[in-house]
């Protein structure tokens, strides 16, 4: 509940810092809305450039958050649709410098395999500088349709950034959802 | 310190003029006492006025540089010469093509350096047969939905006279376009609701985010004439409808994620549920089921049967892999008549409108494949020579 | 020698085509100048998708002129650089629809294995849309340093025309050098 | 017909509400008692205000989409996170980086409809901690020289106040910009020369078609003050020097296509040709023979050692092939003193300022390989990770 606790005041913080988003999202009548980036399509997992050697290895350095951030496999990717900005010049929680984040975004769940904790992940787009063109990663859990806007990873969510061109998504955790899901 | 020749050079290649004032001689005895002619310059293709059954548009969204987007020209019966031409769809953009108003019409998003500065959202317009721009629109507000490639962000509706353009701040609206009078009529606040299914004589539906459907029927001059909302028409937490449908005439098919087959009615002002839902049903070889699985991944011939992309890993977040066969179904038997076995894994599925139809498949490494539609045989391949990213098709009418 | 002056008397036509073009060289005080497209280096001659099955044959129907043009080994390519026009919507000598062809460009020499003849090749340039992406091909026979304006590959030849983006390049016999060069 | 669950979705994802209501339980026992902490947001990464001498600015070229070129920030010693940020430079842009100002310039075109429109060129300018363009002088004209990346199409000049650009219409001509004012002071014609090394207090030379090596000095108003011809400098058709020099404080270095190493001082008022050429010599191996080849071909370290990438398949038209190997050479002795094999066919060569030399080479596959400049030692490969096409490499001074 603790995570919950944070999770909600974060929420609150983020809706917060944005007036024109907030009124957005009065119009809207929703929370919090949208999509973390887009890209699509098993591509995703291939390798940009077969003809290299792949990216190698970059973790968190601690056992509780296991997995290679540098691969679509990593645990936070759960619903992320895009290049990674871990492969970018910043990181899976910060944007590549030059860049502007995405204020608001599509929030997926991802279960943690170390810890078992189910988290909120927040999938925020990096936005001003063009396509990265590294670790393209497409995963659809809990994906739907455009119907569903916050719940559907095709949208580029450069949206009240200075400029709408999409450069890659970070998978930034704001809080616990579950502690025990399973 | 360094050699140096002193020749002066002046004019042509001194190489090409040195030789060319050496004795010349025939060229291999008598074989070919001519030489090939000069060739006509300057010198650009065109295309045919009325294009041929076999061509589609693909849309190409180039990943690796979103800004430089593309639709191209594809004629699928080309082993060779399969790409026709290409045609700008910059950030995001989106294409119609549109055969009675002879153009393909792109929405596009640019800014004033590339990637920042002003940024202007405008229609384009492009001739069949040269593929050179006519004119623009220019759409107010910075507004243009921008996702990955939906056809239903960008459709026409008053018989090819007016477009309409979805919007997204994420507000939601959508654009009323008149495109021969090249101005923008209105704009219809569209809450809680996206993409577009042209409806009626003028008007559009959209899918809500509570499940139902909402009509707008529009008056002469844009506005909402009328309005009306089907509730429940679709379970988007277990049975999510792909956004894009098969077409045959006014009917639209949509596959839902987990197999069901529904159709509506978009020819009067206001859609309707078709009864009769039915289900692309199960097979053998599947871990753990086969479901739908793509990007496109329903379409229709002329006769009105489906084609739909089936990938044999199917659970929650499986919908967009693609699919390794092509199952067809009959709409007014409600069953399943052929299953086709795909050579690679594909995502976008068509069918021409040729006499005999074929199957194009967009596959995930780019490649197109071909096949017979009726037969479901393998007829050829084009390679990965048209698209960087290609993610939709779309037959000529 | 008639193909000098079939070359000869097409360079004069050139010439006169563009009023400001003309008065450009004259400046330059060259007959004709530039570089047919640009790109360079080794990967010219890899597929662009290495994946996807290669281009297939596109021949002249004459066997006076031999070779696929799809492929960078044909014998008018002997110093292009860009994507081949034969792949582009275009053929080796048009432009595909939607461009324009550039009116003045490099002239390079090239010898018809066929009729064992050296002939005089445009490789005009293609503008307005941009990068083709197929067949990128480039061979450097003659080629010297941009310092040498008129045997160099390297600029992009978009000159003259409404737009100065790069599609693709073509490779237009435009007359003989020599009738028997070996 | 469909399912419908009938459930109001408001807000947050409902199945992140739905697990959150219920009863939570600790992890895995107490092995991790508490939670992963939440992590800021916004949130987005600085570079360190003086640059490490790891680090090297790699330019992109972007065949598959030229409109959209960009120069790489990159950091050599990374195995795993090489990429440092991405800067714009658009359509056949250039990019020039200085430590001094704190900043990358680029100077690039732009179409007012990405491919089509008013044409615009300007230098941006890009601050190296945050990479965020922080103003631009628009170049009039629409004449800068797009051509496949030459460092010497852009260049400093009057200590870094200055910046050089160099025109191709195809008249040839260099605009004179202040760059602290914002402001193009003038241009200067240059017919039948090409390309800029930057000469003296306030000028710069330029290679000339007769072979000629043309200097201009320039007042404090960016006018001719004073204008040098050497004759003769190099054979166009025999040896002509690749373009792109190798640097050792204002000497440049250049190597002719057959092997020619010659030295310009560029320090004074007026370029000078240093005497005493000598060659990059033979060796066993070679079919027919070992010639310079690739892109960026020669460059030097900080003690001013050649590095010369080297094919050994030189022939006529062999030199934008790339090397195999790079041969080292001490310009007082004037002999090579080592031969370093690669592991792949290179392109482009550079040598980083750190205490410990590297040798950068980047791969006509876009990887890039570093290299010990001492001992000739394969360090680590970058992989394809950080351009799609390089094909110049600029080390932090």
């Amino acid at each position: 509940m603790a995570g919950m606790d944070t999770f909600a005041e974060r929420l609150t913080r983020t809706i917060a810092r944005g007036t024109s988003r907030r009124s957005l999202l009065a119009k809207l009548g929703l929370g919090m809305t949208g999509a973390a980036a887009f890209p699509v399509l098993p591509v995703a997992r291939a390798a940009t450039h077969p003809e290299g050697p792949a990216h190698q290895t970059v973790t968190s350095g601690t056992i509780q958050d296991p997995g290679d951030r540098t691969t679509c496999d990593y645990w936070r990717y759960c619903a992320i649709d895009g290049f990674l900005c871990t492969c970018c010049g910043g990181a899976v929680n910060q944007c590549p410098p030059g860049t502007e984040m995405s204020p608001i975004t599509w929030i997926g769940t991802c279960t943690n395999p170390a810890d078992n904790r189910a988290y909120i992940i927040s999938y925020n787009d990096c936005c001003g500088t063009s396509s990265c063109g590294q670790c393209l990663c497409n995963r659809n859990e809990g994906d739907r349709p455009q119907v569903r806007t916050q719940s559907n990873n095709d949208y580029n969510w450069c949206l009240g950034t200075g400029s709408s061109v999409y450069n890659c998504s970070t998978a930034v955790i704001v809080g616990v959802a579950l502690d025990h899901p399973r | 310190m360094l050699r140096q020749s002193g020749r002066k050079w002046i004019g042509l290649l001194p190489s090409a003029l040195a030789l060319a004032t050496s004795s010349p001689a025939l060229a291999d005895g008598a074989a070919y006492p001519a030489a090939l002619p000069a060739e006509p310059m300057p010198a650009v293709a065109h295309l045919p006025a009325a294009w041929p059954k076999s061509w589609v548009l693909i849309h190409d969204f180039n990943f690796n540089s979103i800004v430089d987007g593309r639709v191209v020209v594809v004629d699928t019966a080309s082993a060779n010469q399969p790409l026709k031409g290409i045609v700008r769809a910059a950030q995001f953009g989106n294409a119609l093509l549109s055969v009675k108003r002879g153009e393909i019409l792109t929405a596009e998003t640019f800014y004033s350096r590339l990637t920042r500065g002003t940024r202007t959202d405008a229609i384009t317009f492009w001739n069949l047969t040269d593929l050179k721009p006519t004119g623009e629109v220019v759409l107010p507000g910075g507004k243009r939905q921008q996702s990955v490639t939906y056809p239903q962000l960008f459709q026409f509706t008053n018989d090819e006279k007016w477009a309409l353009v979805a919007n997204f701040t994420p507000a939601q609206s959508v654009s009323v376009v008149d495109l021969d009078g090249r101005a923008v009529l209105g704009e219809i606040d569209l809450p809680g609701c996206s993409q577009i299914y042209p409806t009626g004589t003028r008007g559009f539906s959209s899918f809500c985010a509570d499940g139902s459907l909402f009509s707008v029927a529009l008056d002469a001059t844009g506005k909402v004439a009328r309005s009306g909302t089907i509730r429940r028409v679709q379970d988007i937490d277990q049975q999510a409808l792909f956004s894009t449908p098969a077409w045959v005439g006014r009917t639209a098919w949509f596959v839902g994620q987990r197999g069901v087959l529904q159709g509506f009615d978009f020819s009067g002002d206001l859609a309707k549920m078709i009864p009769g839902a039915f289900t692309v049903g199960t097979a053998a070889g599947a871990i753990p089921e086969w479901r739908p699985s793509g990007w496109q991944v329903i379409n229709a011939d002329a006769a009105g049967h489906l084609y739909v992309l089936m990938n044999p890993a199917g659970k929650e977040g499986s919908h967009k892999d693609g699919g390794t066969e092509v199952w067809v179904f009959d709409t007014a038997k409600k069953v399943r008549t052929a299953r086709i076995a795909l050579k690679a894994q594909s995502i976008a599925v068509a069918v021409t409108r040729e006499d005999i139809p074929h199957l194009v498949l967009a596959r995930a490494d780019g490649v197109i494949d071909v096949y017979d539609a009726v037969s479901g045989a393998f007829v050829r391949s084009l390679g990965a020579t048209v698209a960087y990213n290609p993610v939709t098709i779309t037959p000529v009418p």
